[in-house]
């Protein structure tokens, strides 16, 4: 497969009271990013558990984002807060196993930043598809 | 007890009495000040930049010598404190700081600078105690109205210097009960004399300086007492109409060693 | 078996144009579980929406997937249509072709494929889904007011007025709060006194109203609906019910050298007291950090002139507890400490003074009766120099980051009122903006200027010098002239920041209500619920929201209370059912989820569980109270073993979506 | 050219001018503001603005005094006299000749003249 | 030492204030020990010991034998008693049904390190004063101690007891440790290395669960890999989600609860240094959100139920991880 007709499988958590109501006016306002992108809708980015990204990539997921409120906007107050911290410390182990650190990002956007969130994700794509296809987290455990 | 001193140059020439009657008062109240046996001019102010770090090692060494000594580094001259404690703020707070110092004097600068810094002050009011010091006092000095006047390198800044309160400072007013006189309050006391400015521009300095000593004076001080040459020579250099001198010779004359 | 129906949404041309919608509905009607699956032009239509209801009952379809807008848009519509139909409303799930599909994609095959994966993303987690059902809670009809300012009294005020019982607590002994302390109000410069007394008489008045004064909040259970509150009514030492507030008392008490609080300490009163002349409860209290008879049992004369008999030096303070439906924070605000500002010689100079301490020393009521005059020799001021944002917008230590919004209009309203009363008096005003967005406000300022002759100043005061003659030398920048400039005044008024009362984080703790860093509560939704908390059943109201001036404090107050009243008119409260539950099976009672629950939803119970062996094993176990979850989901991902799983988002459902989007 | 002065005065000061919120109050303590042509609080903005030749080119730069009275009175932590200071260290590293030079001292120094103020003008005006 | 430890058991169960004992017990081999639950004074005497092969953690142990009606006597080397500290936290055991007795810990041995030095046959292992006496079947070798000490015992974290009614012997001070070295090793690689390393690691596992069992962090009621409800069990499937997301699951899962004791490893038959996946994330919480050892003291709250509002960005793992 070369390099341009690579698609690569995004997933995308958005939490429903900011990032997912950002996506919503990014498409209000018709701004374009690739429709590699697939949105998850959870109540806040706390919700989201490492459990279901590395699920992502054992699926064959090439890039998983979370987007959430900013920190201090959160719906629920603090949701946003551990969020940030089992992120950090998840993508970090997966840079650790040998996952491209590229292929795990948070971002925070808000309701209001539609823009923002079509930026980020033709960022996140381009970022992703340049690396190519990722490698299977189920090869972790095939003999070489 | 035993602290490491940094005199500073002036006090070895032009402000001897500074030095003379803080060491006769110290050696009175049973602190036992070691001079610092191979100090270097502090500079006399401190140089902000962050990007400049060859006017600060003086104060540098003098740190490391007193860490080196295990003792508390005293300080009299108001701009011998302002730069060493300054410097040892900046080697604290600045990472790109005590990088570059390090690197320059091949030690780690942070930890072979961390030395506690007092000004003579603070020393009496601290370790002496402002109560023991009253009770040492042999000859009060009752009925003497005096105005201390800080200057601004005592307090400023005052996250730095960690002093006193910058806008109302005590700790001089506290000394001056202590040796029996009273203190004036004035609203000069912690503005600046003219400084450096004094050597391209006396007008300025003279300027400044008068209202010091004019405050001072408005409020019915007979004396004013500091504890920076500079100061001194500035608030001279403008007429001063009372006397201004260090606060180590009213110490020595109430503990009577003057 | 799940039977599933699947319903594209062509919106017209917005869907349709970039989707083909039929090939949508087609691939999505093979997909596992779909039993049925049709487009529709406009399925949020009447039509549409029948199209869904004969769906379900024709099919006996167990869950739904819409493909249409985002559920933001019409989640809601759905889930009533499905409703209508017989289906549990929770059955149905959105998959949102159009604002995450169609509009942004240009490539019809692209969007096609898009929309398919949406589709059978939401047909994975539909058929996850289980019925839900709102759980309902009652609503004790009765609310507590915290604090008895003007925010505090409107809102009782009009919570009474719509027929509920109301509990007002405040911590002073007179309700009133600083509305009291002020002379005149802005821009129209009536008496403070003369709009504030009557509806703390109203309140007096009101059946529906308790004044709790001189208590304080100690503990709070409960969540929305069914608060449980425990009242602190500090000793008085006087009986409330046997005074009479004749004052007979303060008169002949001889500890006259008490500090009169009330009028910011500029004077004094006697140990035994009633703040102010027009004070509700109009009942005296003692002092006791200066009462003779309470510190040494030497004097006891109050308890001799009282002809009510209503003297107790052994009273005691008594704690209340209550229920309530709704409670209403409205703790107010003081202006700052000003020790870190001696550069403005505040502690130096009693000619130095604060706003507030101004409008005590302009007060009829007011220590000098009404004459302006300086507090050091009772002089008149023939200067007086007004400093800005004194601690306001400034981000050292001793400052507050914000606006104290109020300043610059009562600053105008001090020096008109000055210059007015006191022609020959030049007052100077150091400004670094005048903000006075407002009805009439920016009119008043310039009516300060224009027709009042305040000389306002673009810039600061550096330093306040006090002389040997007494006067205050003032030496500011104004940066208009690019000048230093030296005013030689009589008296310097620094307009100090205001911040939340020093009570309101203790309180906010025991409501688990947020508040940000400046200690103001954190309200719902900035723009849209601006006057209740993230946390249910609990309302805002007044500056302990944010700063505000009176209008805005009263407009904000009957909002506030408007929100209670529909919280009381309910008898039961439906919560959202999508909460977090726990699997007592599997919880290991370790604590997790509670310490990341933002709204103290969860508690620990112990419980018997039946082992295989027979025997029984106590265990402890989290339980999720449903009517305070909000369904955050924070547990779910701290919980190690997987116990706590949220209704709605169950982690089966999320990772269904997952691997339906990844296959 | 003017940009590097800029980002030049911003690094060794360590201040951020946008900080400043224009109120004057630096400007309305500064001792020496009258002998001034660029006072406190138009340092910071003509940084802020790059006008950065003129404050090197004016006397201001060797009038301050370095007392801190706006440093430790500005409400918003921007430090002036350190701006002021590091647009000084640009006029006198760049300088072909020192603001002050050994050769005048001795016309300027008296028998009084304490040591301090020597090695304290040194620093201020002299590489 | 194990005389000592063996009067004080056999006093305290004949004074009454404990029934159960537990402690270590020796099987087949010297350095074959496993924890073990006593209930009177001769089983005590009989088979107590302690000694540098008591490697296993007696709080799991604990944990699984634990009874509320009636106290159990239970000793703790310092890594025990973090260990034992994480699970009252956590309200997974009962601590006023314990009485804890710490006792200081001079390094185990590794019995791995003496078979990977080519030695079979082995009757007997005696450990004096520094030196390893080893006894088989083919002739005897002396090792020098340090040499077959086991690689957790030699980056000691702390030989402080954070938690005991009753200490033994001396009690020792935080240690200064090179634990995050080999961890530091794994970062410098690129992450094909990285995928590499772990992939020739976790591809010997043989899905025993001896690491989860041994785990004292790993207590869950239910393990998540066997509740069918979990979404990630499916134990027998081959190339499922659980089985190859196993390993970090389970870290992910004790991160910030792990005080690091080591046991993972030692137990695992494989030999695959599963505790560089737990000092992973203990090394980026030291370094995020400040230092901090779980198990350090009952009742502190973990990094992952805590934050601050400064915390660090997520984007600091693609920025390199420089705090």
């Amino acid at each position: 497969m070369s390099m341009n007709e690579f698609k690569p499988k995004i997933v995308a958590f958005c939490c429903n009271w900011c990032s997912y109501a950002g996506a919503d006016l990014a498409g209000t306002n018709r701004l374009n990013y690739p429709a590699d992108v697939k949105i998850i809708r959870v109540p806040c980015s706390c919700r989201v558990n490492p459990l279901f990204i590395l699920r992502a990539f054992q699926r064959g997921a090439d890039g998983v984002i979370l987007c959430g409120c900013h920190p201090g906007d959160c719906h629920y107050t603090t949701g946003n807060y551990y969020a940030r911290r089992r992120m950090t410390l998840l993508f970090s182990m997966l840079d650790y196993l040998g996952i491209e650190k590229e292929r795990t990002r948070v971002e925070w956007v808000s309701a209001a930043e539609g823009a923002k969130f079509a930026t980020v994700m033709n960022d996140f794509v381009k970022t992703v598809t340049e690396l190519g296809e990722n490698k299977r987290l189920e090869d972790l455990r095939c003999k070489k | 007890m035993t602290f490491s001193y940094y005199p500073g140059c002036t006090l070895k020439t032009k402000a001897k009495e500074l030095d003379g009657y803080a060491r006769r008062s110290a050696q009175a109240l049973g602190i036992t000040l070691a001079e610092l046996p191979e100090w270097q001019c502090c500079g006399g102010v401190y140089t902000t930049a962050k990007d400049e770090i060859a006017t600060k090692l003086s104060s540098v060494r003098a740190l490391e010598a007193a860490k080196k000594e295990g003792n508390a580094l005293v300080t009299l001259c108001s701009a011998c404190h302002n730069v060493i404690k300054q410097t040892k703020y900046a080697l604290d707070t600045d990472d790109d700081m005590n990088f570059k110092v390090s690197n320059y004097m091949g030690i780690d600068a942070r930890e072979a600078c961390d030395t506690n810094v007092v000004h003579y002050l603070e020393m009496l009011r601290d370790v002496v105690g402002f109560d023991e010091l009253k009770k040492k006092v042999v000859n009060p000095l009752t009925g003497r109205k005096i105005a201390a006047y800080y200057g601004c390198l005592l307090l400023r800044p005052g996250k730095t210097m960690q002093f006193d309160n910058p806008e109302n400072p005590k700790i001089i007013e506290d000394f001056i009960r202590a040796i029996g006189a009273t203190p004036v309050i004035y609203p000069m006391r912690n503005e600046c004399c003219g400084a450096y400015v004094t050597l391209e521009d006396g007008e300025q300095a003279k300027k400044n300086s008068s209202a010091v000593w004019e405050s001072a004076a408005g409020f019915g001080a007979d004396c004013i007492i500091t504890a920076c040459p500079l100061c001194r020579y500035n608030l001279i250099k403008a007429e001063s109409e009372i006397p201004v001198i260090y606060f180590t010779e009213l110490l020595a004359e109430a503990l009577g060693v003057k | 078996m799940q039977k599933i129906g699947v319903f594209v949404c062509h919106c017209g041309t917005n869907i349709a144009g970039t989707v083909d919608v039929k090939a949508v509905a087609e691939a999505l009607g093979k997909e596992p579980g779909v039993v049925f699956s049709a487009e529709y032009p406009y399925m949020c239509s009447e039509a549409g929406q029948n199209l869904i209801k004969n769906a379900i009952k024709e099919y006996g379809l167990t869950g739904i997937v819409v493909c249409s807008c985002s559920p933001r848009m019409h989640e809601a519509t759905f889930r009533k249509t499905a409703a209508a139909a017989g289906l549990n409303s929770y059955m149905v799930e959105i998959a949102n072709i159009r604002e995450q599909c169609s509009w942004i994609h240009k490539d019809i095959k692209v969007a096609t494929e898009k929309a398919i994966v949406l589709g059978r993303t939401a047909i994975a987690k539909v058929a996850l889904n289980a019925p839900l059902t709102a759980s309902e809670s009652p609503v004790v009809k009765r609310a507590l007011v915290i604090g008895g300012g003007i925010a505090g009294i409107q809102t009782a005020l009009d919570i009474a007025d719509a027929g509920y019982e109301v509990d007002l607590v405040e911590k002073e002994p007179t309700i009133g709060g600083k509305m009291a302390q002020i002379d005149k109000t802005f821009p129209t410069l009536d008496c403070a006194a003369c709009i504030l007394t009557p509806k703390m008489v109203d309140c007096a008045q009101n059946e529906k109203i308790h004044i709790y004064a001189y208590s304080e909040v100690e503990k709070v259970k409960g969540f929305v609906g069914n608060f449980t509150v425990s009242i602190k009514k500090k000793a008085r030492f006087v009986d409330e019910t046997k005074c009479t507030g004749c004052g007979v008392c303060t008169e002949k008490c001889p500890q006259k050298k008490t500090p009169n609080l009330f009028n910011l300490g500029l004077d004094t009163r006697s140990a035994i007291y009633i703040p102010f002349a027009q004070a509700i409860p109009k009942v005296a209290t003692i002092d006791a950090d200066y009462c003779n008879m309470l510190k040494n049992g030497k004097c006891g004369v109050c308890s001799k002139v009282c002809a009510a008999g209503a003297i107790d030096y052994k009273q005691q303070d008594q704690i209340i507890e209550q229920q309530y439906g709704a409670i209403v924070v409205a703790t107010g605000f003081n202006p700052i400490k000003l020790d870190g500002y001696d550069e403005f010689a505040y502690n130096e100079s009693p000619d130095v003074v604060t706003s507030l301490e101004l409008e005590r020393l302009m007060n009829a009521a007011g220590p000098n009766g009404g004459t302006l005059l300086r507090p050091s020799d009772k002089t008149h001021p023939h200067t007086i120099v007004f400093v800005q944002c004194v601690g306001s917008r400034d981000t050292t230590d001793c400052g507050k980051p914000y606006c104290s919004k109020i300043c610059c209009m009562y600053t105008a309203k001090h020096a008109m009122l000055i210059r007015d009363k006191y022609p020959d008096t030049e007052v100077y005003v150091f400004y670094i903006d005048v903000r006075t967005p407002g009805k009439n406000f920016d009119e008043f300022y310039r009516r300060a200027v224009e027709e009042y002759g305040v000389h306002y100043i673009k810039g600061m005061v550096g330093k306040v010098m006090p002389q040997p003659d007494g006067k205050l030398l003032v030496r500011g920048a104004d940066l208009l002239m690019n000048e230093q400039i030296l005013i030689n005044a009589d008296m310097v008024v620094l307009a100090a920041a205001i911040e939340p009362d020093k009570s309101a984080r203790p309180l906010a703790t025991m409501l688990t209500a947020s508040m940000d860093t400046n200690d103001f509560f954190t309200e719902a939704h900035p723009k849209l619920r601006p006057v209740e908390s993230p946390t249910a059943g609990i309302f805002l109201s007044g500056v302990c929201q944010g700063p505000k001036d009176i209008p805005e404090t009263v407009a904000q107050a009957s909002a506030c209370a408007a929100k209670v009243i529909g919280l009381l008119a309910k008898d039961k409260l439906l919560s959202n059912p999508c909460v977090a539950h726990s699997d007592e099976n599997l919880c290991n009672g370790c604590s997790s989820c509670e310490k990341v629950c933002p709204y103290g939803a969860i508690t620990y119970v112990d419980k018997e569980f039946r082992m295989p062996d027979r025997t029984t094993k106590i265990r402890r176990v989290a339980s999720v109270n449903a009517a305070v979850c909000q369904g955050c989901g924070a547990c779910t991902v701290a919980c190690p073993s997987g116990a706590m799983d949220l209704s709605g988002f169950s982690n089966k459902q999320i990772m269904a979506e997952v691997d339906a989007i990844c296959r | 050219m003017h940009n590097n002065d800029k980002e030049q005065i911003l690094r060794s000061s360590g201040v951020n001018v946008l900080k400043c919120m224009r109120c004057g109050k630096c400007s309305g303590t500064c001792p020496s503001y009258e002998e001034m042509e660029y006072h406190p609080h138009q340092f910071v903005y003509m940084v802020e603005k790059g006008e950065i030749d003129k404050l090197i080119n004016s006397p201001s730069i060797y009038k301050c005094l370095t007392c801190f009275a706006c440093v430790e009175r500005c409400p918003r932590g921007v430090e002036p006299a350190k701006i002021v200071e590091a647009v000084r260290l640009i006029a006198t590293r760049r300088q072909g000749e020192n603001h002050l030079k050994a050769e005048d001292i001795p016309c300027v120094v008296e028998d009084d003249t304490p040591g301090q103020l020597l090695v304290s003008a040194f620093r201020k005006y002299k590489k | 030492m194990q005389e000592m430890m063996k009067a004080r058991a056999k006093e305290l169960l004949a004074s009454g204030e404990v029934t159960r004992v537990i402690g270590w017990k020796k099987n087949e081999f010297d350095y074959d020990i496993t924890p073990a639950l006593f209930e009177s004074a001769e089983e005590i005497d009989h088979d107590f010991v302690y000694d540098d092969f008591c490697g296993p953690n007696l709080s799991k142990f604990t944990f699984q034998h634990q009874k509320n009606d009636t106290k159990t006597l239970v000793f703790l080397k310092p890594c025990d008693s973090y260990s034992m500290t994480q699970l009252i936290t956590e309200h997974r055991v009962n601590r006023e049904a314990l009485y804890l007795i710490g006792v200081p810990s001079y390094g185990k041995i590794d019995v791995e390190k003496i078979k990977a030095d080519g030695m079979t046959g082995i009757l007997s292992i005696k450990s004096e004063d520094g030196d390893v006496h080893v006894h088989t079947l083919y002739g005897d070798k002396t090792y020098a101690k340090y040499e077959v000490t086991s690689e957790r015992c030699l980056n000691c974290k702390s030989k402080k007891h954070p938690i005991y009614d009753e200490l033994m012997g001396f009690e020792g001070e935080v240690m200064e440790n090179e634990r995050f070295d080999e961890v530091a090793k794994l970062e410098a690689m690129t992450p094909e290395e990285r995928f590499e390393f772990w992939r020739g690691e976790l591809s010997r596992c043989i899905r025993c669960n001896a690491c989860r069992n041994a785990c004292p962090a790993c207590t869950c009621e239910t393990c998540i890999f066997d509740n069918p409800n979990s979404g990630v069990d499916q134990k027998a499937a081959k190339d499922t989600f659980e089985e190859n997301m196993f390993h970090i699951i389970r870290a992910f899962h004790v991160a910030g609860r792990c005080t690091d004791c080591g046991e993972c490893s030692r137990v695992c038959p494989q030999h695959i240094p599963l505790h560089l996946l737990n000092r992973k994330f203990i090394g980026d919480i030291n370094k995020f959100y400040g230092t901090y050892q779980a198990g350090e003291e009952v009742g502190q709250r973990a990094p992952l139920t805590n934050f601050t509002k400064e915390d660090v960005e997520p984007d600091i793992v693609a920025k390199g991880g420089k705090v």
